[in-house]
């Protein structure tokens, strides 16, 4: 077995009083792909940070090639071809996505920037990707998917001996996933050692040679992916047993009154003539490839984005929603899928980022923050936020943990109808069942749920009915035996149901 | 840009981040040091209470500068608006005293025309902002141009005088006290209170902040991002109409001159007070400090002989220089 | 288009002493383009030595002025844009600031600003039997300023009168009451203030009733505003006097260029206007109610 | 699919874009359309050149501007600076003279000790704001006030002038020309052309919009953020030190007035252009245009004898709002 290329030794980390890694040991060898897993806040973003020379640890040592090293900055990393793709997004948002994927390594002829060079460069690290965004768009225009392919771009474009992806699936679908599959393929034939950090634990079987586990900051175990299960692995994390993931689905009273009817509705170059209607009780799923407008469809419908069409009816009155705050007054609540663009404040507490959808209810005129810290720390417990301080700035927070406090948040308004976008995004697999718990127990005592989702194990495990959409185009509403996965996919990719999606004309004369 | 001053935030957060906190205070600490050293008067109540009542206007109008660029806009009319204001209000009052002789329901009058105007200045700056969609930068630029333009034009280039009838009765305002505390600095104290509360404990506040960190977040989270800039640049408004109520009293006049860079001076006490110009994150108290220290720099200069006037300019810009580095120094030094 | 042209350009009404310039420049434009149908004043005013500049090369080149009657900012950054003017052939009349080469003008209007210092310095040192404890407010940093201080300083050395502080109060009444404030800590006894100028002077008397010490000095501002006019007038012990410097005198040089343009009246080269003392007795001369200023 | 979507977003990325990156252009050519309605004089050559002549001072400094505000920064001591360095020029070729002689040497002397004192000034910021970590904006009020100072203090208070042997051998570089464009006009559009350059062709222009935008990240695309912000300050002020070389000759003086305000009028001028005030997106040659928005207003001012001297201010705001509200709202409507 040859030399680990890069490795960490009896790593600890602290932050302040707080310590998240207590002597970790890992390690990557050339042309193999490593799983890193552990719950939300076992420190494997941490870790990985520490081994790209974003933070010093607080003890231990990083080796390369055996050498021991220590990196005052990611450039010394990079130099050595340690390249860490971020957890959280890390791009220059007023800035084209060549410029970023060129950014710190510039091409130049003589004085000036080859901008040929790194426009052909960067379209050809996305052609690779499959990914189809122009070079010369503003990264503040793309949607997370995107932006996670302009990341993963950035990346391998660099000269790499070691890539280390902190959940790069995350917000990734699964055509998506298998491009980047493909990718890591051909880097580790040509001896890249490859860190992967995942939640999804098929993708991590699938990929991966070896996994690792961190527990609470501590090592727990390191084995071939092939001596380990899914299920064990889930075990190791977790420390016990997770049989099912989904709880059974309720029937949905036959009678059970629509509560929320969405007809015609057109978000232009997005979204064309799409309808729906929800029952109370009813889970109902959104399933489709990315960029088939799944989230432009409720933000649409939310007044987020500008509609020029579509009537809502709530319990069968026609209503106006002119924003969040229209919404909320009709008992519906919006997760959104862009966490750190749309959700959270991460500059801020974890306080004020609670109460924000619902600062009304917190006093009339002086906001009770006595209350606020209850409300806080009854959410904390609710929804297992694991912070190790009330204190904390929700950008300290891992990543998973954020995704917590979101779904904290959206709940605040106590909606009568949910809607989740990507609900799980970087969420454990034990606090994934929690949630899907949470949300089916939600739906038990009469709310009402959407889930979109590009989970299809997600969408089908919860879903009464599954709305399918192509292209803006709702082309099929599946209920019963019909929802499973080649049926799904059958209706978002166009093998069946309406073919019309939003044209290119729509979306020019917009 | 949130994201990224949050590891720094973070890492003081945990140990230095009172500092960063009492910074301003303890600048201000020093300076009444130094303005003792200097000359032994600078602490007798008589040029304590000439310092904080002077003060009185800037702060006042920074308290509602710290709003506008909590939320992450800035309002660069303030300082002629406060002319304007000024301007109108006496011209108003001139006018009744005919009809209602000199008495304090002239003066109340004048007030609420003064308050009314402050209102619908930041009634139009901020509907530009919002609705025209354009930089707070710019439209505050150009109304900066207007309402001075338009004092010069109500004086006829020169300066407007309150009748001096009126003088008599409204001169209490601002030379009158309380138990002791000429009004200026009640009114400036309640101004900073109010305006701590509302930052601090309003819902209004919360919401500045959210939209200056980050306004998507806001829009998500149901704020009616709007009607909240504008608010903020309407209590903008009021409080420079408040500062106009003391300032009129003081001189009984209003001129093309006055309030000449006061937008500034009040940005620059929000700032030296700890708020980021950039929003999403704003301390009244800070700026009621910051705007004590800068009259205190003037102060201290004027109680000193020792120097060239011509340098006077140079030394307040070190002063302010260094009283920041200070308390940046020391509290990223912890 | 065979009107006669006659540009003016003045600075901006950005202190109370231009705001009375503007004024009376207005008032005379008026009065002028009344009495001569086929005179044409175009008034331009500037913030600043470079946009007079900017103003002066408007004139020449799209106003197409004949004429120009100037009160420059400055000296000496203004004389070459006016020797551009006059290079182009037109009249030129320079009012108040004479320029650094004064073959430029052809007519010269001016207050004196040296007498003006010195007049001031002598009625101070009279009043106060040549001993005594002042305080000085000084105007914007500028020639003007200094052409005063330095003539008042000339005129009560080798006297008892000592200058305890002095600062810059920018010829503004807020900065005047702030600036004597403070010297109103600073000194326990002050016998006069010299002000220089009646908007910084009516900052200094609110601050000196604030404090309460109206009998213990008398204070001399200068320009001869109307309201420090009428407190002479009024005999008010605080002001027994103010020193004349009227902004008046731009009316003047647009009257006589004006008459010589159009009626091409000869003209003497230079009209000085000096500063005259005002005093309780003379005072009813120098009093305009309805100026702004 | 993706791959088929894929020119939809492209087209719908640019078409929304486009206008907004031709507003400055399109709100400068309204301008030239009022202008020459107002009066046909306008477009003459003579005028024309006389305005672009002008806008040079503020253009070149507007330019550098534009790489401060870029980088997240911004600079108001340009007008001091540009009055201390004039200053200090004038009264170094004033020495050099009796030892040299007037002629073309002494000249050269002097503008390389602007262009020193303009390198060192941005120095003295740019270390304050990395180093010291302070605000730019309070590091920059505070070297404001201190430039101002000094040169009163050279001045004494009065003013300092080029002595008259020297002014004849320097005045050709304001007033002469090559090729009928007279130098002025020359300078900017170099300095324009090389800051273009700079901004989109070489990485220290992509480094200042990315630091801009995110400091984070670009710290951790390995670029050395306090280098180049350092160095976008020193690009200032030598672009500040270029401004004074044209400056001196044309008036041949410097005082305490010198300059004044020029800061707010570079700032205007590179957000009018479409730069953000909050970095991340720089437009030279939106500068420029914003740069020649401002001197064209006043021009056309002076065109028309129409209104009130008192309101020229007024309709100089109203312009300017007018100006960008027609440019944001044809790129946001579209
Ligand atoms: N800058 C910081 N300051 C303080 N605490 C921090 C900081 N960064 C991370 N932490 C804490 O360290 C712990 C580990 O976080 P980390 O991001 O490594 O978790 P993770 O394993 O990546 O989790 P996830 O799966 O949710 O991404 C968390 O409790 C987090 O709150
Ligand atoms: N027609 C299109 N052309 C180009 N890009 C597109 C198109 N449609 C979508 N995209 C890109 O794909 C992104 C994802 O689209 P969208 O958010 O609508 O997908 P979704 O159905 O909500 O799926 P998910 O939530 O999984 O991303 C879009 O934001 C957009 O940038
Ligand atoms: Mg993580
Ligand atoms: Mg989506």
């Amino acid at each position: 077995m040859s030399q680990p290329v890069l490795g960490a030794e009896g790593v600890a980390k602290s932050f302040g009083p707080v310590q998240v890694l207590f002597g970790v040991d890992f390690d990557v060898r050339p042309g193999e792909v490593h799983a890193l897993m552990g719950e939300n806040g076992a420190g494997k973003s941490t870790l990985m940070k520490i081994l790209g020379g974003y933070q010093p640890p607080t003890a231990g040592t990083i080796r390369v090639n055996g050498q021991p090293v220590q990196f005052s900055g990611s450039g010394d990393a990079e130099a050595l071809g340690i390249v860490l793709i971020h957890q959280e997004f890390n791009l220059a948002e007023t800035m084209t996505v060549e410029e970023n994927i060129s950014l710190g390594r510039e091409v130049r002829r003589g004085l000036f920037l080859d901008k040929k060079a790194m426009r052909e460069r960067a379209r050809a690290a996305l052609a690779e990707l499959n990914c189809p965004v122009d070079p010369n768009a503003r990264v503040s225009g793309l949607a997370v998917s995107e932006r996670q392919m302009v990341e993963i771009a950035k990346a391998v474009s660099r000269d790499v001996r070691v890539l280390i992806m902190d959940e790069p699936t995350a917000v990734l679908t699964g055509a998506e996933t298998e491009v980047l599959f493909r990718l890591i393929r051909r880097l580790t034939a040509q001896g890249v050692g490859v860190v992967y950090i995942s939640h999804k634990l098929d993708e991590v079987k699938a990929i991966s040679d070896r996994v690792t586990v961190l527990r609470d900051g501590r090592h727990i175990a390191t084995r071939p992916a092939a001596e380990l299960s899914q299920d064990d692995i889930a075990q190791l994390m977790v420390g016990r047993d997770l049989s099912d993931m989904f709880p059974p689905k309720r029937e949905l009273a036959p009678d059970a009154p629509v509560v929320l009817e969405v007809e015609g509705l057109t978000v232009p170059g997005w979204v064309e003539n799409a309808s729906f209607r929800l029952r109370r009780g009813e889970i109902l799923g959104f399933a489709g490839l990315v960029g088939a407008g799944r989230s432009e469809l409720i933000e649409g419908m939310l007044s987020l984005r500008h509609r020029t069409a579509g009537t809502i009816r709530r319990d069968g009155k026609p209503v106006r929603i002119r924003n969040v705050g229209d919404a909320a007054a009709h008992g519906i609540a919006y997760l959104t899928e862009d966490r750190k663009g749309k959700g959270l404040l991460v500059g801020k507490g974890l306080r004020p980022n609670l109460t924000l959808l619902a600062l009304d209810r917190y006093g009339r005129f002086f906001i009770d923050e006595r209350k606020e810290a209850t409300v806080l720390e009854r959410a904390v417990e609710e929804f297992d936020i694991r912070v190790k301080s009330m204190d904390a700035l929700v950008g300290s927070l891992s990543g998973g943990n954020q995704q917590k406090l979101l779904l904290a948040k959206t709940m605040q308004v106590e909606p009568s109808i949910l809607i989740v976008d990507e609900p799980t995004r970087g969420i454990d697999i034990g606090t994934k069942r929690q949630i899907y718990l949470f949300l089916h127990d939600l739906a038990r005592r009469g709310a009402s749920i959407i889930v979109i989702s590009s989970e299809m194990p997600e969408i089908i495990g919860l879903s009464h009915r599954v709305v399918v959409m192509r292209s803006g185009v709702v082309t099929g509403t599946l209920s019963g035996d019909a929802i499973e996965e080649a049926e799904i996919v059958r209706y978002a990719t166009g093998l069946k149901g309406g073919t019309k999606g939003v044209s290119n004309d729509a979306i020019v004369h917009a | 840009m949130t994201q990224s001053s949050m590891p720094d935030a973070v890492r003081r957060r945990s140990s230095g981040f009172d500092l960063k906190l009492w910074g301003p205070f303890l600048a201000l600490a020093g300076l009444i040091v130094l303005g003792t050293l200097v000359n032994p008067v600078f602490l007798s109540p008589g040029n304590i209470f000439n310092v904080l009542t002077r003060t009185a206007f800037i702060g006042i109008i920074a308290v509602g500068a710290t709003f506008v660029i909590t939320s992450g806009g800035i309002d660069l009319s303030v300082g002629s608006l406060a002319a304007f204001a000024s301007g109108v209000t006496i011209v108003t009052m001139n006018a009744l005293v005919p009809a209602m002789g000199p008495g304090w329901h002239v003066v109340a009058l004048g007030m609420l025309v003064a308050v009314g105007l402050g209102l619908a200045a930041g009634l139009v700056n901020g509907v530009l902002v919002t609705k025209g969609r354009i930089e707070a930068f710019i439209v505050t630029l150009g109304t900066m141009g207007i309402f001075r333009s338009l004092v010069t034009y109500l004086a006829d280039g020169g300066t407007l005088s309150l009748d001096s009838s009126m003088r008599s009765v409204y001169r209490p305002v601002y030379y009158g006290s309380l138990f002791g505390i000429p009004y200026p600095i009640l009114l400036f104290a309640v101004v900073a209170l109010i305006g701590a509360l509302i930052m601090y404990r309003t819902r209004f506040g919360r919401y500045c902040a959210a939209i200056g960190s980050n306004e998507e977040v806001a829009r998500y989270s149901a704020i009616d991002v709007d009607r909240v800039k504008l608010l903020a640049f309407m209590l903008q408004g009021l409080c420079v109409a408040l500062a106009v109520v003391i300032y009129v009293p003081r001189l009984g006049s209003a001129s093309a001159t006055t309030g000449l860079l006061w937008e500034l001076e009040a940005i620059a006490a929000v700032i030296i007070g700890g708020t980021m110009l950039k929003g999403g994150y704003g301390r009244v108290w800070g700026t009621v400090v910051g705007a004590v220290m800068l009259t205190l720099i003037d102060n201290i200069l004027n109680l000193t002989g020792a120097i060239s006037v011509y340098l006077n300019g140079a030394i307040q810009g070190a002063i302010i220089i260094v009283a920041v580095l200070l308390q940046r120094g020391t509290a990223s030094k912890r | 288009q065979d009107k006669i042209k006659m540009g003016v350009s003045i600075p901006a009404a950005t202190h109370g002493w231009a705001g009375g310039l503007n004024w009376h420049a207005q008032q005379a434009e008026k009065r002028l383009e009344q009495k001569y149908p086929n005179l044409d004043v175009i008034l331009v005013t500037a913030r600043d030595v470079g946009r007079q500049a900017n103003d002066l090369e408007d004139l020449v080149s799209v106003r197409q002025i004949d004429a120009l009657v100037i009160l420059p900012f400055e000296s000496a950054p203004m004389t070459d844009p006016v020797r551009a003017v006059k290079d182009a052939g037109k009249f030129v009349t320079v009012v108040d600031r004479g320029l650094t080469d004064p073959s430029i003008q052809d007519l010269y209007v001016a207050g004196n600003n040296p007498e003006m210092g010195k007049v001031s310095a002598q009625y101070i040192k009279q009043k106060l039997n040549g001993k005594g404890d002042i305080v000085v407010l000084r105007g914007i940093p500028t020639v003007v300023d200094n052409q005063r201080v330095e003539a008042f300083q000339e005129e009560i050395k080798g006297s008892q009168i000592k200058v305890l502080g002095m600062e810059y109060a920018n010829w503004n009444r807020d900065d005047g009451f702030k600036v004597m404030q403070d010297f109103l800590s600073r000194f326990p006894k002050i016998d006069a203030v010299w002000a220089q100028d009646d908007d910084i002077a009516l900052g200094v008397i609110e601050a000196v009733k604030q404090a309460g010490r109206e009998k213990e000095m008398f204070i001399l501002g200068g320009a001869g505003m109307k309201d420090i006019i009428k407190r002479v007038m009024d005999k008010d012990t605080l002001v027994p006097a103010d020193v004349l410097y009227p902004p008046a005198m731009i009316a003047e040089a647009m009257e006589i260029t004006a008459r010589h343009l159009v009626e091409k009246a000869p003209i003497e080269k230079q009209y000085i206007i000096e500063a005259t003392l005002v005093t309780p007795e003379n005072a009813a001369k120098y009093y305009y109610p309805d100026s702004p200023f």
